[in-house]
This record gives C-alpha cells, structure tokens and sequence, in this order.
C-alpha cells in the first residue's frame, strides 16, 4: 500500500476507474512515508513444492543472497529493498495467481520467475499485459525470448539452443556423430532436441531417440533401445530428478563402457544426487563456480559458502544476477518505471562482482538474452567440496545463438 | 431444527431469503472490499470460479449421494475447450465457454456411462481413474494441447454486446462481473433443477437409494444424470478458469484439483446449497495466504483436510447450525 | 387372470436354501398374509417377487406378464408396490416430500427438470389424496424422521399408494408397534382393502392382525410352504399348529 | 526386433512386480477398510528416507527389514488415531483423511531430507550387470525381483495358512460374518493396514536403491496401483497381482514404439477391460457393485 510508484497510481487509478465501484477504493489507508524509507517490493515466484523445488530453492537462496547485498550497498535508488517470495507450487494457474496478487495486492515494481518454463511464460503474460519489469532467471524454453519474446521481460539463463550449440563439437570431438537422445516430451525437451540436431546435421552426424514423459523413473526400455542403436553418445535431455534417474540406471546398466554420455544442462544440485558412480559425462553449466582465475569470484565463493554453508550453483548465480540487474536497471533508468527499465537494461554490460565470470556478459537488446559464457566441461566424482566438474572451455553465448536465429521481434507499447 | 436437507426444497420461511441478500450483496460489492483485507480481483474471480465447480460437484456429492474424487477432468477439460476456440478458432468469449462446456459434458457423460455400474469405493475409484485420463492425454497430446507446457497463446475476447463492448480482456474488476452474471445464471439452474422433480430424484437417492429403487426409481441411470449435470456445471467453472488464466494445462486436470474442489464442497457444508461457494472461499484465500508465508503450506493445507474430517465432518455451515440449535 | 402367480419358485445362497420350490397365486381384490416363524424365508420370498434378488429356480407372473427376469424398477412401473420391515422412508424430508417423490415418479415426471403448472396441480391431488387416505393431513409438513413410528409406516404405505399400484407387498407394517399403533395401521390396511379395494400381500407377525384381515393365509416355514387356506383352514391345521401355532404358545 | 520385445517383456516384468508391491498394500486395505489409500505413495517415500537414515547405523540389509517395520508402526499409529474414526462414515471422509495426510506425509519428507534428491547406496555387489548380452538385468534388478517374489509369497502364505490371514480374508468377503464370530474387526484393520504400509515402505527402500529418493517418489506410483487393482478386479488379491504384472508389461512394450505412451497405455489398457469384463479380470461379480 505504502510502495506506488507514481506509475502504479496511475495505473490503478486507471483500471479502478473503470469499474462501477472504483471509488471506494480511493478511501484505502493512505500513509505516504517518505520516498527514502518506501521499500522497493520485488516478487519471487518459483515452484518450491513439486518436482523442481531444488533448483528452485537454490534460486530462491540466491535472490535472498543478493538482496542482502543490494541493500548493504544502499539499495535501490536509494531505497531498501524488500522481497517478497511466492511459491507457484509448479502449477500454472496458482503462478498466474501469484503474479496477479503480487501486481495487484502488494504492488511490487519486479516479477522474477519461473522455474518452470510454462509457469514463466504465462506470468510474462500477465507482466506484460500490467507493465511490469520482468525477469526470468531459470526457465530455459526458447520463445521467451525467442519468437513470443517482449519488451519487458528479460532472461539470465540460457536458451536451449545456446546450450546445444555450446556442447555439440565438444560432443563430437570425444565420442563421434551417432547420437541417440532421451528427450523429456515438453517445449523445452523439444527445442532442445531440435537445437541439437541442427548443430548435429551441420557436424554430418546421424540420430536416434525417444520422448519420453517428462517425470520418468524408469529408463530400462528405453536405455535397452537406446544400447541396440548402438550409439557413439546417449545425449540425457532430461530435466532435474529425471535426469538423475536415467544417469543413474546408465550407470548400473554398465552402459558407460558402450557409449559416452552428454547433454545440455547439467545441474550442481543434480550432481549431488547422483551416487558418484554415476557422476560422469560431458555438459554444459551455465555457470560455475570454480574459477581460480578470477580473483573476484574466488572471494564471492568464499562469502557464499561462509554465508550459506554450501557451494554455489548456477541457479544460486541467476538470483544473484536477477537481482543486481535490477538494481543496475532502475539505477540507470533512474526510475522503477518498466519501460524505462527495460531500455536501460538492453545492451547494459554486468560489472565483474555481478557477472562472476571472464569476458563481457550483456543483455543482448534483441531479444533481452543475457549474453554469458557457457560453461562446458566434464562431470566426475567429487575431488573436494562441490568440486564435480571441470572446465574445458567456455563458450561464448551470442557466438552460440546468433540474434537472427532466435525469432524475436521486440516491440514497445506506443 | 435439522432442516439442513432441505433447504434446496421450497422453501417457506423468510431466512433463506436473508442469506441470499447476504450472499448476492457480498459478491456484489467484492471487488470494492476485496482489498482491505488483502485479496486482489484475480483472487475474487478465482473463488467464484472454484465455488462454481464445487457447487457442481456437490450436485453429485452432497445432493445425489456420490462420491467422485475426478471432477478436475471435467473442470480441466472445460478450461481446455475453451482454449481451443480462442487459440485455434474464432477469437470469441461465449464460444469459447460454450465449448468448454461441450467438452467437459460430453466427457462426463461418456465415463459416467462406463462408471455407472460400479458403486461405493470401487466408483470413486475410477472416478479418480478417468480424470487422470484426461490428464495424460493433455499431458502427452503435445501438437493440439501443448502438452506438458500447457495450451498458451490465447487471451480472452472482449465481449461484443451490440450496443457497447465490455473490455474484459484489460479490466480484471469487469472480468470479475463478467464471471459473477455467468456464476448467478448457474446457480439459478441449480437453484430450480434443486426444486425440480429431477432434483427431488437425486434427494430421493442420497436419502435412501433402496427405498427410491422400489418407488420405481432408476437409481443408476438418474445418478448418470446427475454426474452429467455435475460435469456440466464443473465444465463452466473450467471455462471460466481458463479465461481467468489466459492459460490451459494440465494440472487443471490433475487429481490434486479434483480433491480440492471435493474439500471445498465438504468444508463449506455439502449438504447447503450454498455450502461449496463459502468453503471455495475459504480455502482459495487460506491457499493465498498461507502459500505465501511459508514454504511449508502443503503441511498446513493438509491438517486442515485432516482437522476438516476429525472435527467438523458437516462443514462450516453444518457446525453453525448445530452450534445455534443446541443453544 | 391372478393378480400375482408365482409358480415353484426357489432360491438359494451358496448351499443354503432360503425358499425351496414355493407357489402362490394371489387373486384380484384379494388379502393374503404370509406368516411363518423367523427364519422361514418370508422376507426373502417377498424380496424374490419385488424383484431385490433374482430366483435360483421358477417363475413369477403379474397379470399375466412374466415378471422373473424384470428389474425391481420396472415392477413398480408394472404395478408392485412394497414396504419394509423396517421402515424405509426418507427421514429428513418432511411428509408432503416424500409422498411428492413418489407421486412424480409414478406419473413419470422424475427425469423432468421443469414442471408445468398442470402437471404440479396433479402431483399435489394425488399428495393431498394420499394424506387423507392415510389420515396424515394434519403431519403433512413435519420431518418424517420426527414422527412416531405408526404415522411413519403410515407414511411409508401412502408413498407406496401414491404409485397406484395394482398389488401391494407389506413386509411386517406393525412391527415393534405398540398397541395403539398397531391398531392404527391395521385400521388402514382394512380400510385400503375394504374400501380401495386393493389387491394386498402382507407378512405379518401379529396373528390378531392376521386373522382379522387376511382372506387368504400361506404358512411357510425352513424355506417350504407348510399350509395354505382361508383363516379358519389354517386355525384348524394341526401342522400349521404344532409346527407353528403350537412353538408361539 | 525380437530381442528387443523379448528384453522389454523382461523389462516388463521386473517393472510390474514393482506395482504389484504397492497395488497390493492399496488392495489390501481397500479389501477390508474399504478405504483408499491416496498416502499410501508417500509412506513408501517414507520408507525410503528411513532406511536412508538407518543404513549408515545398521547397513543396508538390516535397514531393508528395519525401514519398512518402522514405516509399518507409524502406519499402525495413523490408522489408530485417525483412519479408524472414519470407517462408518460416507467414503468422501475417508478419501480426504489419506488425501490430506498424503499433503502431511510429502512436506514432512521435504522438511526433514530437504529437496534435493538423495543417492541411498546400495551394496556394491548389487551394482553389476549380470551379463553383457542382459545388460539391464543388473545384480540389483535380480535382488529387486527376488525381494518381490518373497515378500509376495510370504504374503500369500500369511494370508491362506495362518489365523490372522484367514481372517483378512474372511473379513475381505463378508464382515458382518466375521465380526458376529466375535473377531476383533478393529484390531483386524489396525494390523490389516500396517501390513499394506509395510509394502509400501518396502517398495520404498527398493525404489529408492534404484531411482533415489525425492520427496515426490511415490507419486507416480499410486495411480498405477489403483489401475493395477481395476483391471485385476475388485477384492482379488491375485488379481491385483496379474493387474499390476500386466501393466508392467504394457508399459514397457508400448516404450518401444511410443515411449511418451508408456504412462498413457496403462489407462488405456484400463478402459478396455472395463468395456470387455467390467469385474475386472479376476473380479467376483458381487465384489464390486
């Protein structure tokens, strides 16, 4: 109540007015403190219970991490910051809910989520048609910012052909071009496969594959199919858990002596849920967290770890990120007005104690991307604290996915 | 006074009639009130459209006498029929609903059909069994549904009424009336087929299934009936849904939903007719508030399925009314 | 034509033999009693004519029609109307209701979802019908479920009226009555014989009842018919006597 | 080809023997409570964090027994103190006591393990693929199966040569009879119950030696078992148990052709038996009117 900017004044004014009883709600408690002490509200919504709550959490984790920060350096526009997490229970409807209560209700001046790329997408619906300033830090689906892309909604993580692109010559390289993939039967599992066989086709390689439901267990019938293609690699498309389970049964299977195993994303949290037997393969993370080579980041790390008694992930980085890109936008634009967040943001480069990370990392203006690098590698049994993976090389992200080849038209409200 | 069955029946006396003045001034006046005690529109729409859906269902369960535990087929394919119209189709709002309707019924009435020989536990078994049909065809359909991502790309449509355009596309408060005029035509329905022969059949059944059998009563074909008109209501609400959301997917269908909408009926007072839309109420808004305090809301939300069974089986409605008839 | 023919009729559950090979036939206008010590199979008879369970063995006719393979439902709309043993009424509905659901149903009304003004002034003649026939006027509006237990099972008889049957079944309808219950009930059953000229089959334990009002009496007993007669006949039966008569004594 | 379909028959088996551990504790307690157990996925999560929890203290073998008999005694402690009051009321009562104590049981595992998943171990000379030609028959997969085929034996011994057993079973076909021979039908229940929790929790420490553990493991699981007791036919133990083998099979021959069809066919499978044999399989006709 006390938080309306004045463009959420006027925008609430504009939409009570048009109802019949508009004007009782003018009466409501109307303590204007003053602008120093006003919280910025940012609304988190992440699926916290359901099958991706641990990358959610982490995410979550990352956003309170970063808040802490932010508002140890001052804030927002001078302003203390104050999150509010919203759990979308990894249901669309109840996100949808969420977003509306958190646009409407709590008046918050940021939408952060979801997890769940459907979940995301919707609520961008929602952003959009309120105007407000949205991020997606986790949901991987290409239209987001892809062919639906808009004007305020901007991305952290990658998009799935960013991903494909980035492991598909390691993958070549270390076991060969016949590729059989296990391929969860939704958007993301779709875009990815097809971003994986356009960079497969380009190498003159050859595939196989199956869909399979997006929560499977049990991969016995299908990893039996997979051996009788007798591939050089299984690619494990699948996401979170599921992905686990197949590495898993790869892994018991003996299958690893057959064939080599890769895929896109890989996760820290998924590691740590795979027996150490099974932690193996070549993939990409989307970020990591071991860079000896990048002072600033060694330190962060060592905060983090102190502060949270974990190691980080990427999905702890997009929270530190979201966050942060928000301040940096706002500051910019010197207002919490979306539209003239969304300017500043396009093309704005993250500074080293953001970005975590070598090279320039940016929000690419056409389609709102962050351009960071992909991290691509090999997993292995842990040799130290979180030391799962290690780095072969890192991948450029505009290098991975052209702005041509992403189908977006960014357009602004007139 | 125990007169809790009957208050379906023709009713006499001038209480009722205050209860709906509350009822219809409550609902009336939501969206100006909505806000001071922390809801927002989406979350006044949001209530009428479960308290749709569970008014439907209790045509089955609280006045019929029959447990389905499935509803969220038909709620969710009522959201998905509406869907197609506005994604595939034509861009238009009662087209949309309308087949939404169509969809959900025409399910309802096909696996009524198949279920109707089964009774008891063994019925509410494949009443959960036939929704999650429904769910994996959703689910897996990726081309036509959307699969697991749910059908999106659509939004509702204003709505043309000749003399003006009512913009429910951009106002969520006349979105909320919008829904409210289709949830008041609902509940007239229920309200006359209540007071109907055919209504007083589905009592007949519930009250004593073995004495309606021997007044020449076909039990099973008129619960057919009742499931088919249960789905009919719950189909609208699924529409509806799926207008509130911009949005159709496939948890929509999930069992989850379905024993939702089942506790919403039971905890408002199953055997009121009005019962379901304040137990909707109630657990829309608790589900709200309690979802965003703690991340361990789905503790919270199943003691109170738990405390709901143990404690006050006849709703809040029902503990009401024994509280006042025993002072 | 009989009213009712049941012709040898047999039924078993697993290896026990409820009613072994039993006929009857019930005349127009008649009044049978069926009586028997616990046990003997008379409920299960009748659950046998009204269609509850199927036969094991024989046949049934109604007017005529072969009723053995009907469905309990369909008697009724043929012309069957029974009571329970224990009263099967729909308690929290008031009287008038539960006469109304009756009355609709046997005018084929119940599948409708809107009435005409005609077609209600007909279903309330035949409720306010009924009430009179059974003397429950003055109840009409109560709960069934807060009446004493006569004007219940008077309630029960009159929904069953209210199907204008051509033959009623009355499973035990005094009892656990009192005296004065009892009286009552039995009072209305003379009157709908006398009077309506229904054609009635009751099972009754109440042998003052009994032999007051039937014009015909069955005996049964272990699942077989032991005698058959007018009253008089079976007073002077020495089986029914020492088999029957003689252990209630 | 036909190696393939005749890996994948094995595969089915092996797969449907899983369903077969959890869809007879459902049938179990559905046979003689007449309730539908919508926790019952989660107490085989339960089982499975248990036995994660006990094993690094008594390892692994011990905990395979130890898990499921603790899961069992808290199975025993829900029935007592809540499943009984709702017996002799209407069937919604009872579908939303487990529905709601399933919401209890998930966020509990959640709270206590967190939501990553977790690796339960199993003992490395579980771990191996028998052969190279039958790969995915693994050590474990051949315990799994063994662990089944006892268990189910075991169970179906109980319940034809021993008293408590004849009695479930009695109870199962017609309860007024047992009750009026002056059997304690609460107690009957009480232990009925724990019994199918026990399954259940055993289902959990074996999945969990396969997939992990994750506070939603028994989800998918649940549905399945139901069908698996719809298609064997109402009251039949031995139906139950073709039920859940038959589902098992379908589903990994259908991932042959339609991998995504491998969850949709068992429903499928499900209406067609109801449309040919609407008792089910092995359904006695009086049990399911």
């Amino acid at each position: 109540m006390q938080s309306r900017t004045m463009s959420g004044i006027g925008r609430r004014t504009l939409i009570k007015s048009g109802a019949a009883l508009g004007a009782f709600s003018l009466a409501g408690p109307a303590i204007i403190k003053a602008r120093g002490e006003t919280p910025v509200k940012l609304g988190w919504i992440d699926p916290l219970t359901g099958v991706l709550s641990a990358p959610a959490q982490s995410e979550t984790e990352g956003a309170k991490y970063a808040v802490a920060a932010v508002n140890k350096a001052g804030g927002i526009l001078g302003r203390p910051v104050e999150l509010l997490v919203e759990d979308s229970a990894n249901d669309v409807g109840t996100g949808v809910a969420k977003a509306r209560k958190l646009i409407d209700r709590d008046h918050v001046d940021a939408i952060f989520g979801d997890v769940n790329s459907g979940i995301a997408y919707a609520i961008s619906q929602v952003t959009s048609e309120k105007k407000v300033f949205h991020i997606v830090p986790g949901g991987h689906t290409d239209p987001i910012t892809g062919k639906d892309c808009k004007w305020n909604v901007f991305r952290i993580c990658n998009t799935t052909s960013m991903d494909a692109n980035a492991i598909t010559p390691e993958l070549v390289k270390h076991f060969g071009k016949r590729w059989y993939f296990v391929t969860p039967d939704y958007a993301y599992g779709h875009t990815l496969q097809e971003a994986f066989i356009k960079a497969l086709k380009k190498a003159g390689g050859e595939y196989d594959g199956a869909m399979l439901p997006i929560n499977t267990s049990d991969y016995s019938s299908t990893l039996i199919k997979a051996r009788a293609y007798k591939p050089n690699v299984l690619l494990n498309n699948m996401g979170g858990l599921a992905q686990v389970d197949c590495m898993k049964q790869f892994a018991q299977f003996g299958m690893g002596k057959e064939m080599g195993l890769g895929g896109a994303l890989f996760e820290l949290e998924s590691i740590e849920a795979v027996p150490p037997v099974a932690q193996t393969g070549w993939w990409d993370m989307e970020w990591w967290w071991d860079q000896p080579n990048q002072p600033e980041v060694v330190k962060w790390v060592a905060d983090f770890r102190k502060a949270m008694g974990k190691t980080p992930s990427a999905r702890h980085w997009f929270g530190w990120v979201a966050i942060w890109s928000t301040k940096i936008a706002a500051e910019k634009a010197k207002s919490l007005e979306a539209i003239k967040m969304a300017h500043a943001l396009e093309g704005e480069e993250l500074p080293p104690e953001v970005k975590l990370q070598p090279g320039k990392v940016f929000y690419r203006a056409g389609d709102h991307e962050l351009m960071p690098n992909i991290f691509v590698g090999q997993v292995h049994p842990a040799k130290g604290e979180g030391n799962y993976f290690t780095v072969s090389s890192l991948v450029n992200g505009e290098q991975a996915q052209p702005l041509s080849e992403t189908g977006c038209h960014m357009t602004y409200p007139a | 006074m125990s007169a809790t069955t009957i208050s379906a029946a023709p009713s006499r006396t001038a209480k009722p009639k205050l209860h709906l003045l509350i009822i219809w001034a409550a609902l009336l006046t939501a969206p100006a009130w909505m806000g001071y005690i922390g809801g927002y529109d989406a979350l006044a729409s949001r209530i009428l459209v479960f308290g749709l859906a569970a008014m439907g269902l209790n045509l089955l369960l609280g006045f019929t006498g029959v447990m389905s535990f499935g509803h969220a087929a038909y709620f969710g394919l009522g959201a998905y029929g509406a869907g197609f119209v506005l994604r595939y189709w034509v861009h238009s709002t009662p087209l949309a609903i309308l087949c939404g309707i169509l969809l959900g019924t025409v399910a309802g009435v096909v696996f009524g059909a198949l279920m109707m020989r089964r009774t008891g536990m063994y019925f509410a078994m494949l009443t959960i069994a036939f929704g999650q049909i429904c769910y994996y065809v959703a689910y897996s359909w990726n081309s036509v549904t959307g699969g697991y991502d749910g059908l999106r790309g659509f939004q509702r449509a204003p709505l043309d009424l000749g003399f003006t355009v009512l913009n429910i596309r951009d106002n969520g408060v006349l979105f909320y009336y919008f829904v409210l005029a289709i949830f008041a035509v609902c509940t007239a329905l229920m309200g006359l087929l209540l007071r109907s022969p055919l209504g007083r059949t589905m009592i007949a059944i519930r009250e004593n299934p073995r004495r309606a059998r021997f007044l020449g009563i076909n039990v099973e074909r008129h619960i057919l009936i009742s499931f088919a008109i249960s789905t009919f209501f719950t189909s609208v609400a699924g529409a509806l849904y799926a207008l509130l959301n911009n949005f159709a997917d496939p948890t929509s269908l999930y069992y989850v939903i379905s024993g939702n909408i089942v506790i919403m009926a039971v905890m408002g007072g199953m055997l009121n007719f009005w019962g379901p839309l304040l137990g909707a109420a109630i657990f829309v808004t608790l589900q709200d508030y309690i979802s965003s305090m703690t991340v361990n809301w789905m503790s919270w939300i199943g003691i109170i399925f738990v405390a709901i069974v143990l404690f006050f089986p006849s709703g809040v409605l029902g503990f009401l009314r024994r509280r006042s008839a025993s002072k | 034509m009989s009213m009712l023919e049941v012709r040898g009729v047999t039924k078993k559950f697993g290896s026990l033999v409820a009613v072994n090979d039993v006929t009857l036939t019930v005349e127009p206008g008649e009044l049978r009693a069926i009586i028997g010590p616990n046990g003997a199979g008379k409920t299960t008879f009748f659950n046998l004519i009204t269609g509850f369970f199927p036969p094991t063995a024989g046949r049934m006719f109604l007017e005529g029609r072969d009723i053995t393979n009907v469905t309990a439902t369909d008697r009724v709309a043929m012309g069957m109307a029974r009571t329970f043993q224990i009263t099967e009424i729909f308690p929290e509905l008031t009287i008038r209701e539960n006469i109304r659901i009756a009355a609709e149903s046997a005018m084929g009304l119940r599948m409708k979802a809107w009435m005409s003004g005609s077609d209600t002034a007909r279903v309330n003649d035949r409720i306010d019908e009924m009430l009179v026939a059974t003397r429950l006027t003055a109840q009409a509006d109560r709960l069934v479920g807060e009446l004493s237990h006569g004007d219940q099972r008077s309630a029960e008889i009159a929904m069953a009226l209210a199907l204008r049957p051509r033959i009623l079944l009355l499973d035990e309808p005094t009892a656990g009555m009192g005296e004065q219950e009892t009286f009552q009930v039995a009072g209305l059953i003379r009157r709908l014989h006398r009077h309506a000229n229904y054609t009635i089959v009751l099972i009754e334990h109440d042998m003052r009842v009994v032999f007051n009002l039937a014009d015909r009496i069955m005996v049964l007993t272990e699942g077989t018919l032991l005698a058959e007669g007018t009253p008089q006949q079976i007073a002077d039966n020495a089986a029914v006597q020492a088999a029957y008569l003689g252990a209630a004594a | 080809m036909l190696t393939l379909v005749l890996f994948n028959l094995t595969n089915g088996l092996i797969l449907g023997l899983f369903y077969v551990l959890m869809a007879l504790g459902v049938s179990l307690i559905l046979n003689l409570s007449n309730v539908i157990n919508f926790a019952h996925g989660n107490f085989l999560a339960l089982g499975g964090y248990v036995a994660y929890a006990l094993s690094p203290y008594m390892g692994y073998w011990l905990a395979l027994l130890v898990a499921p008999l603790v899961v069992g005694l808290v199975g025993l402690i829900v029935e007592r103190t809540m499943i009984r009051r709702v017996y002799a009321r209407p069937h919604v009562y009872s579908l939303l006591l487990t529905f709601g104590l399933s919401f209890i049981l998930q966020d509990f595992c959640r709270m206590v393990w967190g939501v990553n998943g977790l690796p339960l171990s199993i003992p490395n000379v579980l771990n191996q693929p028998v052969s190279n030609t039958l790969f995915f028959l693994t050590g474990y997969r051949f315990f799994l199966v063994g662990v089944v085929v006892v268990a189910v034996a075991a169970l179906f011994a109980f319940l034809g040569f021993t008293r408590v057993g004849t009695r479930i079973r009695a109870g199962t076909l017609d309860l007024d009879t047992v009750s009026a021979l002056g059997i304690n039908i609460g107690l009957l229940r009480s232990f009925n119950f724990a019994l199918g929790i026990f399954l259940a929790a055993l289902a959990g420490v074996l999945a969990g030696g396969q997939i992990g553990l994750n506070p939603n493991m028994g989800d998918d699981l649940v549905l399945p078992s139901f069908i698996a007791i719809i298609i064997g036919g109402a009251g039949s133990l031995v139906g139950t148990l073709v039920g859940g083998i038959v589902i098992g099979i379908a589903s990994a021959v259908t991932a042959i052709w339609w991998s995504a069809g491998s969850e949709v066919v068992i429903y499928i499978l499900m209406v067609v038996v109801l449309v040919l044999r609407p008792r089910g399989l092995m359904g006695e006709e009086g049990m399911m009117t």
